[in-house]
């Protein structure tokens, strides 16, 4: 089997079979394009009905519930009647909206995840090569904020917009660590191509850089947005934020768009700490390596839902003091001490530079420790509810005061 | 000939969301288009082989210095309320003499640049960008400057701060 | 293949947009738009100029990452004044912003 | 290796100084530890110099000394060469100076009572009274430190970078540089209580009065550059040059070029070195505190006077050896055994401890200025160097002695002067090390037979006066080396011997170790130094010891100064000093020892009547210059130049001149200013404004109109480019 050893051989079949069927070479090639384009767009989509599925039950779970078990057996259908709903619902425009900008909103935001997955290295040899790709995942991610913060203004709504605003703070402040943590693989591999990355993970970089892996890990759940940092859609507080007014398919591409970056930030998280496509024998047959990838990101998949399961949201000063002056810092420490050392320990084997590497993080990890437990004295003590008065936060009652005219 | 297709394409998409993003009254749609030109550009940059500075150019144009323009525009209108005109009641004065420096410009362009096409013998190296990364750190090479830049981009970045706090009162006036 | 000149002019056009939109925008921020405008003309001119006559050497880009540095300060301060502004004059049109007249 | 840290010599008090003043003088302790390392790395590289210097021999040393030169002001065509050089003479004086120094620097930091507490009500500028502290109960006085401290230790390390600069430079000029630091120095550290008037007015009198001193030796120096075209020694003091400045004859006194200088330079010495009659400043800088007067008044500052004069000795010789002219050197000789006798006299009927010692340098002083005057300066430099040993020991034991009493009347309370011999007696017993160390200084000054180094360059210089055949001098110098015994024995008698005359005196204490050491080390010197300068004649010690000092000094001047013969050694000269010290100290313990009481007028007094009056007034030398001197120049300033000149003569004048150009300033104002000027400036204003009114309109204060206008010039450049480049 050929086409164990060589998945691309697809690829120039059908390149010959276009020409069989007489169409010029740059059609041929364009028309590739299109598939390609086609196959990696559809293919996450459809398995994001399938990880709505599980996540419902896993959540389920966690809460001691059941979950979906009606539709089909264990409820797996229950994803595909949600989806015949959303299509049959009225789908709603409100009259003072921005219409163009309503409507580009939810494309967009799906696209800002579909885009990712053109980076990703899916075997050896197969997927993308980009060879500045880190940078592009970055690039990429800021258009779902774009998508956000679009959605949440066009709709003309103060809850969407307050939402709006919530997301611009929240991702732009987040998107700092993540690219920091995003450098140090790309420092251990000396390249930004994420081929590069995987094949240099003889040792995976989980282990020369664990603190990495976890800021990004943390940071890119804040960036897809979801509990505990799902302030952009606090239903508790501003009535499900951005997407208030979107209804129907909108909403569902806003829903799904949702689901596949969280699974994508697992495939991500794979590729960039946990030796992407690399195992037993993917050398030899990338299919495998596909397997690989897919499981990877699925346990790590796991531990988002996992997450969100248990973890109560966070308030909104709270997140930035986090990303601002814990995440941030400590990701610029951990940049600069794997820098010298990565340099220091440069003609080392790959075994002992990963290992020195992990000392270095976790010296860092105790000393950060010593330092949150110094904070966390100075902290304001825990707001209770006192009776008539509700815990708010940072709320400053207005003072009467004559108006200064300036 | 792809290439060419592309290049046209993406020029003429750039310069119409270039004339939205000076016509039109509603800001937000200005910036959309401000956006879509951005994006333009960093195709372009891709055209030029110039893949480090394209990934960059949407990084920093689109992921923040638009997502900010957009956020500022957000935060100083009311929600629903109408835009007013937006152009000064001098416009003609500024399309005239816009239009004569673009004509200008063109014509000169025009007049010295031959058409010359793509030097094939002097290709862009593959390793442009690691080649970029050493030059801006070589002492040798630009060192100097990129340091200033950054220098100066920590001023602006403190000097936007103070400026955008405006002091406690202001602080005070916003919580109200 | 596509010539320089294109690029060039492209970036004229651009630039010539850009210029009308600072002259002719009430908003602040609608000039900074044109201001941006104008920068990207400026970039395709640095970048299409490297391309074609030294791709070899790294100026070029240098110069490009310059100007993104630069490009990036000045909207930050930019839209620092905007807000202070808009805050002191309770409105975002720099007809309105004009103390220092005679 | 040698010149380098030659240079380096007068640096490190010079860094001292600075960093002093400008840093440490908040901090006592790190002032005087800087003050001190300074001249202790001096004097480490003043011994090493030395020591290379003894290497080296010094026939070698005087053919080709350590020299080293560089540029410094530049003059017409070429340069001033700065430069430091050593040759024999100065080696050994760098040897006395660096000691003294050093051993004076440790002094006053016990002196200045270092260590003890703050006054109760001290003011800077005032001595220190005591402070008031509280032991195991019962509260009393102690002596505080002084509040100027750090002050002091700066100003003294200035001076001792100006010694040193003295001592080590090559050339008059840097000599001279030096020598008007120190003059500087000793001015604001006489005048370093300036709170006290007296010290105010000693400080200036010392100044007036040196300066006259320099003011010709200035003019001396001005002379001889004139004729010589140089002020090094080296280009002064080689044959060709004397015989040329002994022959060609001088404007003035029918002397020769060399001797007219020779006298000027001398008169800066007279100065200096308060020499009759310029000697009046020298006790009452005795206003200063001692370390000052020990340092500055009797062992470096005066005694680089006598330096400058052995210095100059071949000059003044060449000019002596030219019969057709005049010869400078009688009157050196004389001024000098003048004064020796005459200060001599004067010191005998002095009490206070302090004054009897600056009378005895000043007669001493005239010894060696004396000695130089009659040929012998290599006695006068054995003379410098031991009496500056000597001197230096002396006044630092009445120091002690004085800082003894002090604590004793801080501790009863009683009112008596400190300083005054009559109040003291009977403190042997009390500061033994101050009292042993004291008669020794005390017996090398008045030339104990043998023991003492004083009696060795005393007794040289009275036999090569008797050798070379100058009676007079001779005999003046004895008479003097006479009473110098016998005040030397007062002192001592009144101070130290009987029983104590006051209530202070009982309570006087010994003063702490760093006042008590330097006193032994230098007591050492005292005594040792007389041994490297027996002369070879001398009965049976001549045979032993090498009379090292005269060949190495000796040796200086070679082939410079015509050689006298051998001197024939007589026994008379050296019967004539042992009688008048021995004789000197006895009768003046047998006069002195009967003094019981506080109050009691001073045996010599029965003697000698009126006289006595008389010498304890000076021979009312102050009053004659204030009535000479004095008087008239505050009559001058008074009465002609303000009352006369200024304001008849000069006032006048300007007064016509006032009003004058009072009228002609109308006349143009009226005719000019008004009409034509301001009318002017008016029209350039209203031009202006005019202007501004025309153009204000462009500043709309709309940012996108400026820059509308800029584009619009753009575009028309742009133009005219385009246009010149497709036209081409």
């Amino acid at each position: 089997m050929a086409f164990l050893q060589d998945p691309t051989l697809i690829v120039e079949w059908l390149r010959q079979l276009l020409l069989g069927w007489g169409l010029s070479p740059a059609l041929t090639s364009l028309a590739l394009y299109v598939l390609g384009a086609l196959a990696l767009a559809t293919g996450p989509l459809l398995w994001v009905i399938f990880l709505i599925w599980f996540e419902r039950k896993a959540v389920a779970r966690i809460q001691d519930r059941l979950g979906p078990n009606r539709v089909g057996k264990y409820g797996l259908l229950q994803p595909f009647a949600d989806v015949l709903k959303l299509l049959t619902k009225e789908d709603i425009i409100p009259a003072k909206a921005d219409k163009f900008l309503y409507w580009m909103a939810p494309i967009l935001s799906l696209a800002g995840v579909l885009l990712l997955w053109p980076a990703v290295p899916l075997g050896k040899g197969i997927g993308g090569n980009v060879n500045v790709a880190v940078l592009y995942l970055v690039a990429v991610g800021t258009l779902s904020t774009f998508a956000i913060l679009v959605a949440g203004w066009s709709a003309n709504n103060k809850y969407a917009l307050l939402g709006a605003f919530r997301t611009v703070a929240q991702m732009i402040s987040y998107e700092v660590p993540i690219v920091l943590a995003l450098l140090v693989p790309v420092l251990l591999a000396r390249s930004m191509n994420l081929q590069d990355i995987v094949a240099a993970q003889d040792v995976w970089f989980v282990v020369a850089a664990p603190l990495p892996a976890l800021i990004f890990f943390i940071a890119s759940i804040a960036e897809v947005g979801r509990t505990p940092f799902d302030l952009l859609e606090a239903e508790s507080e501003i009535i499900a934020g951005f997407h208030i007014e979107y209804s129907g398919m909108k909403f569902a591409m806003f829903f799904a768009g949702e689901f596949l970056h969280a699974f994508t930030v697992g495939v991500l998280g794979a590729v960039l700490f946990f030796g992407g496509w690399r195992g037993p024998g993917a050398e030899a047959y990338p299919i495998l390596g596909l397997f690989y990838l897919w499981l990877k990101a699925f346990l790590l998949y796991f531990v988002i839902v996992w997450v969100r399961g248990t973890f109560p949201r966070v308030r909104i000063d709270h997140l930035l003091d986090f990303t601002w002056k814990f995440l941030t810092p400590l990701a610029l420490v951990v940049l600069m001490a794997t820098a010298v050392l990565d340099k220091a320990l440069v003609r080392a084997g790959a075994w002992p530079r990963a290992l020195g590497l992990l000392v270095v993080n976790a010296v860092i990890w105790l000393l950060a420790q010593r330092w949150l437990r110094k904070v966390e004295k100075r902290l304001e003590p825990p707001m209770v509810a006192q009776p008539g008065q509700y815990p708010v936060a940072r709320y400053t009652p207005p003072e009467p005061q004559a108006a200064e005219g300036d | 000939m792809v290439t060419t297709f592309v290049f046209l394409l993406t020029a003429v998409v750039m310069l119409v969301a270039a004339l939205i993003a000076v016509l039109k009254d509603n800001l937000v749609h200005a910036a959309m288009g401000l956006v879509v030109t951005l994006f333009g550009t960093a195709v372009l940059f891709v055209l030029m082989e110039a893949y480090f500075l394209a990934v960059a150019q949407v990084v920093i144009y689109v992921g923040a210095i638009a997502i900010l323009i957009v956020f500022s525009i957000m935060l100083t209108r009311r929600v629903g309320a109408a835009w007013g005109a937006q152009t000064n009641p001098t416009w003609p004065f500024a399309l005239l003499v816009a239009g004569l420096l673009t004509v200008l410009v063109t014509r000169m362009v025009r007049a010295w640049a031959p058409d010359q096409v793509l030097p094939a013998a002097a290709a862009v190296p593959a390793d442009m960008t690691a080649r970029l990364g050493a030059a801006l750190v070589d002492p040798n090479g630009y060192v100097v400057p990129f340091e200033v830049a950054s220098v100066l981009l920590l001023a602006a970045l403190i000097g936007a701060v103070y400026v955008a706090w405006g002091g406690r009162k202001a602080e005070k006036e916003t919580h109200k | 293949m596509i010539p320089l000149s294109w690029y060039l002019v492209v970036a004229a056009l651009l630039f010539g947009i850009g210029v009308y939109g600072v002259l002719a925008r009430k908003n602040a921020v609608a000039i900074l738009i044109g201001l941006e405008l104008m920068f990207n003309a400026v970039l395709v001119n640095v970048l299409a100029f490297w391309r074609y006559l030294q791709p070899g050497e790294t100026a070029g880009l240098v110069f490009a990452v310059v100007i993104f540095a630069v490009a990036a300060a000045e909207v930050a301060v930019g839209l620092a004044l905007f807000i202070a502004v808009y805050r002191k004059f309770g409105s975002s049109d720099v007809d309105d912003i004009n103390l220092l007249k005679w | 290796m040698e010149t380098k840290i030659l240079w380096l010599l007068p640096l490190s008090p010079l860094v001292a100084f600075a960093l002093i003043v400008l840093f440490a003088h908040r901090n006592r302790a790190l002032s005087h530890t800087l003050a001190i390392l300074s001249v202790v790395l001096s004097w480490a590289g003043s011994m090493f110099v030395f020591w290379r210097a003894l290497q080296v021999g010094a026939e070698r040393l005087a053919e080709e000394p350590f020299h080293s030169v560089i540029n410094w002001l530049p003059v017409g065509d070429g340069f001033f060469r700065l430069g430091v050089q050593l040759d024999p003479l100065s080696a050994v004086v760098l040897f006395f100076v660096a000691w003294t120094i050093v051993m004076i620097f440790i002094y006053s930091v016990g002196y200045h009572n270092f260590g003890q507490p703050e006054g109760d009500h001290d003011t800077k500028g005032l001595p220190p009274h005591g402070a008031t502290v509280t032991h195991h109960g019962h509260k009393h006085k102690v002596p505080s430190v002084e509040p100027m401290y750090s002050r002091f230790f700066a100003f003294v390390s200035l001076f001792a970078f100006g010694m040193y600069l003295l001592v080590v430079s090559d050339n008059l000029l840097t000599l001279f540089a030096g020598w008007e630091i120190m003059g500087l120095c000793s001015f604001l550290l006489i005048g370093f209580w300036f709170k006290k008037p007296s010290a105010r007015d000693a400080a200036i009198k010392a100044f007036m009065t040196t300066r006259v001193g320099d003011v010709f030796m200035l003019l001396g120096l001005a002379y001889l550059y004139t004729q010589v075209g140089s002020l090094r020694y080296a280009a002064i003091f080689n044959p060709e040059t004397l015989h040329h400045l002994a022959t060609s004859p001088a404007p003035a006194l029918g002397m020769s070029a060399a001797g007219l200088i020779g006298l000027l330079l001398f008169i800066g010495t007279v100065g200096k070195s308060a020499q009759w009659p310029l000697h009046v400043w020298l006790p009452d800088a005795m206003e200063g505190p001692t370390p000052v007067s020990a340092m500055i008044h009797a062992a470096t500052m005066v005694s680089a006077g006598v330096y400058l004069t052995i210095r100059i000795f071949p000059l003044l010789a060449a000019a002596n050896h030219e019969a057709a002219f005049t010869s400078p050197m009688p009157v050196v000789a004389f001024i000098g055994a003048f004064t020796a006798l005459f200060a001599a006299t004067i010191a005998v009927a002095q009490n206070d401890i302090k004054r009897v010692l600056a009378y005895s340098t000043i007669s001493q002083l005239g010894y060696m200025v004396a000695a130089v005057g009659i040929g012998a300066y290599v006695a006068a430099a054995f003379h410098l160097v031991t009496h500056a040993f000597f001197k230096a020991l002396l006044f630092l034991g009445s120091g002690s002695v004085i800082h003894g009493m002090e604590h004793g009347v801080l501790h009863t309370g009683e009112h008596v002067d400190p300083q005054d011999m009559y109040n003291m007696g009977g403190l042997r017993r009390k500061m033994p090390i101050t009292f042993w160390t004291f008669l020794i200084g005390g017996f090398a000054l008045s030339g104990f037979p043998v023991l003492t180094a004083g009696f060795w360059s005393k007794d040289e210089i009275l036999s090569e006066a008797f050798g070379l055949g100058h009676q007079g001098v001779f005999w003046t110098l004895a008479v003097a080396a006479f009473l110098t015994a016998f005040y030397t024995m007062r002192q001592i008698t009144l101070t130290f011997l009987g029983r104590p005359r006051t209530e202070a005196a009982e309570h006087a204490h010994e003063t702490p170790l760093t006042m008590t050491v330097p006193l032994m080390v230098l007591a050492v010197f005292a005594v040792a130094f007389g041994w490297v300068g027996v002369p070879e004649h001398f009965p049976v010690l001549g045979h032993l010891l090498p009379a090292w000092f005269q060949e190495w000094v000796g040796a200086t001047f070679h082939g410079l100064i015509p050689e006298h013969g051998e001197l024939t050694f007589s026994y008379f000269p050296l019967t004539v000093s042992l009688v008048v010290a021995l004789g000197g100290l006895t009768v003046g313990w047998l006069v002195y020892r009967g003094v019981s009481r506080a109050d009691q007028p001073d045996p010599l007094e029965r003697v000698l009547g009126p006289l006595y009056g008389v010498l304890e007034n000076k021979y009312y030398f102050d009053e004659l210059y204030a009535y000479l001197l004095v008087k008239p120049a505050y009559w001058f300033g008074a009465v002609f130049t303000f009352r006369w000149m200024d304001r008849t003569v000069i006032d006048n004048n300007l007064h016509a001149v006032a009003y004058l150009s009072w009228r002609l300033g109308n006349f143009l104002r009226n005719r000019f200013d008004l009409p034509v000027v301001n009318g002017l400036g008016d029209a350039v204003a209203e031009g202006t404004k005019g202007a501004g009114r025309l153009l204000r309109v462009v500043q709309s204060g709309r940012v996108q109109q400026y820059m509308l206008l800029a584009l619009v010039n753009a575009v028309a450049l742009l133009a005219l480019v385009y246009y010149f480049v497709t036209r081409s």
